[in-house]
């Protein structure tokens, strides 16, 4: 299994039957792939739809029916629509339960930067800030390492996000929770130690007795 | 309200203008009114929308003909011109989270003179704003913001000027039409009074000032 | 004529096409009855319906289509309705031309008050406190004195509706207008003359060399 | 969501609960949630509507029934009960301009601290308030408010809890269906999923938790 597999798999399993859940750009969309059988969720998009389903078939694109990153989706039976100051009014008020972002580093409080890398690229925060400030959970969707580095820092070098932790990080090495404020390994990708992760892993992580293993 | 020509509609915004475009990645812009923008050869603008969509689409099309002095937007990750231009100097560009920037315009047309919002507590975004605390809770005091025009891209337009969108071209449209000087409105289809529900429409007719043909 | 329709066919004469206009209840809701012919103004109520029309024949009601006081109304072709934020965002934000109200005492200055008599009287401020900070015109439907008193007085004893003057305050009796920030006699109704308005009237009033008859 | 009877939903409403109830002088209002917490025999609930209608109407029932310990609402003067109630001391009425009310609830909704409104400056609703100067122009900050309950009267709803309202009856419902704890639906009608419009849904089905059932 390829690492963006790895991680899409394992984040679907934070689903739960009725959750409003954003997912980000990138490997946050391949979740959507994986939603475990008999568990009914709303992706929100917000760019304005609730009720996200697959992209559509060949010939049945709508150029007015699209995802944040302007792809066009098709829209489930009993999808809604709304203009963006309802969007973010569902985003910031709490009401979507769960968002999956990606992440140019978290720290060991759990604070995420992924919006820009001064001097050097400048995308614009867009809704992230939105997004980590307001969702009841975040879970960070991303590769443990860039370019053979750690981005589960000490303390973030880039501008953060947000100053509110994130809920969870997955990689394809690990999960680390931040539920009770401290970076905590709870669990290893089949095939990878304790030992690797933390070698991989600059942020002081606290390791129970216990560690499991993903079950993907 | 009055409908005009796009080219009659376009004279009307000056050089040196605020326009507030709808539009998230292109999806729901008035691209008419943008093609019309750069044809007629503006310059100096201010766009205050969500995105400056990509080169080719949308606002992106002001971006590479150099109509822009600044943008006040979320994001510009899809757009490698509008971040060159940025970093070269040659067109200022203020980002402001998107929820932050949607509730700025809606307090802006709706005479409110601000909101508190808990994004950007703590991040760059709060440079220079003034911080609130509310039951215990930190926000920033975020102010309303308006524009010489908005550029709306509706989906059904009626004669007296009600509007409705479709799907995700919604986004920006409806809140803009409310917090410009004047109101310009490119519709997919312009139908009969009566046409659109009372209960559909999105924005009512008098914030409508221009509607353009159809023709 | 009696002073009622005096009121409210004057108010009438102000309406220009194309308005957007908020009538409270009471005489206010009269001036829909005296529209210029020619003239079209769009009636807004603020409890969420633009195109107001006339009340319904017998038998054509429907329990939700009702004004602000919740009595039947009609709507329009090209009526639209809205949620109490966005009918608010209307009337605070500029966009309705011209709200015409009742009044207990309007100040030397213009100042309104109408929602309270302490100890007496506490209906509520309704939406009237948005309506007199908000509405680009704001027009005064009152008679000219209560019991005998007058109700353009000094300074106001009531608790105002708000600190921003009115534009104009018509009664049976004159046309007051506020335009230049002073209580200035622009108006008398036929048969009353200008010394009658002033025994009628404890503010001070600016009386300009010509004050013309209210043509109605 | 999950659906349930009527005598469900309304005995998870403790006494001494908050309740936002839709409704404009009863137009919009949930009656049958109104009703049964009558019925229920239901004391000391703070309700937060726009009015408390007239007697024997809506909101009107609960004060008949000495349910409220105190009211926040804009407007009073269509029940004379209620100020009976306020003048004797059995009652506590808080009143707020329709606006501020409106805006209040949103950003309790939206995740706002709370909005800058110019409605207030100068009279007495000002007290104890702070206040704030924008671009010149002074404000007052009103902070955001949220109750423990919304009873929303819809038209129709699907199966999911997706909602649209019906004319004059939405008022205030989409708004305070966003700023509870719980949301608790009435709807006329009860329509299987995609019956809605994506484009035509007021308030979507993840803001609602309790539908009641129409039997």
């Amino acid at each position: 299994m390829d690492a963006q597999t790895i991680i899409a798999r394992r984040i679907a399993l934070e689903l739960r039957e009725g959750m409003l859940v954003n997912l980000g750009i990138g490997i946050p969309t391949l979740v959507a792939n994986h939603v475990p059988e008999g568990v009914r969720v709303f992706f929100q998009s917000e760019n304005g739809l609730m009720g996200t389903g697959p992209a559509p078939e060949e010939g049945m694109q709508h150029r007015l029916l699209t995802d944040a990153g302007g792809r066009p989706v098709t829209a489930l039976p009993g999808a809604c629509t709304f203009d963006s100051a309802m969007s973010f009014g569902l985003i910031r008020g709490g009401h979507v339960d769960m968002t999956v972002l990606g992440a140019l580093q978290v720290d060991a409080q759990g604070r995420l930067a992924n919006w820009m890398i001064p001097g050097k690229m400048v995308p614009g925060m867009g809704g992230a800030m939105d997004l980590v400030t307001g969702a009841r959970r975040v879970v960070v969707a991303m590769q443990h390492t860039a370019k053979g580095k750690p981005k589960i820092v000490t303390r973030c070098t880039l501008p953060l996000t947000s100053v509110r932790p994130v809920s969870l990080v997955v990689t394809e090495m690990a999960v680390i929770s931040f539920a009770d404020g401290a970076a905590t390994l709870i669990e290893t990708a089949p095939d990878v130690s304790v030992e690797q992760v933390l070698a991989a892993t600059e942020a002081e992580l606290r390791v129970p007795s216990r560690v499991t293993q993903m079950q993907l | 309200m009055r409908t005009l020509t796009l080219e009659e509609a376009v004279t009307k915004i000056p050089d040196g203008a605020s326009l507030m475009i709808g539009g998230f990645m292109g999806v729901g812009t008035p691209e008419r009114i943008v093609d019309e923008l750069v044809r007629q050869g503006k310059r100096e603008l201010t766009v205050i929308a969500n995105d400056t969509a990509a080169p080719g689409v949308g606002i992106g099309k002001l971006v590479s003909a150099g109509a822009l002095r600044k943008a006040i937007v979320s994001h510009i990750g899809t757009n490698l011109e509008t971040q060159q231009r940025m970093i070269g100097g040659k067109m200022e560009v203020e980002l402001v989270p998107q929820g932050t920037l949607i509730e700025r315009i809606r307090a802006g047309g709706f005479g409110l003179g601000g909101i508190l919002t808990p994004t950007g507590v703590g991040t760059v975004v709060e440079t220079g704003k003034q911080k609130l605390t509310v039951n215990g809770k930190e926000f920033l005091l975020e102010i309303a913001l308006r524009a010489d025009f908005a550029l709306v891209g509706a989906f059904l337009a009626d004669y007296l000027g009600n509007l409705t969108y479709a799907l995700t071209g919604r986004n920006f449209n409806p809140v803009i039409a409310t917090a410009a000087d004047t109101v310009i409105v490119a519709a997919e289809h312009i139908v009969p009074v009566g046409v659109i529900a009372p209960d559909h429409v999105m924005t009512p007719a008098p914030l409508v000032d221009y509607l353009i043909t159809n023709t």
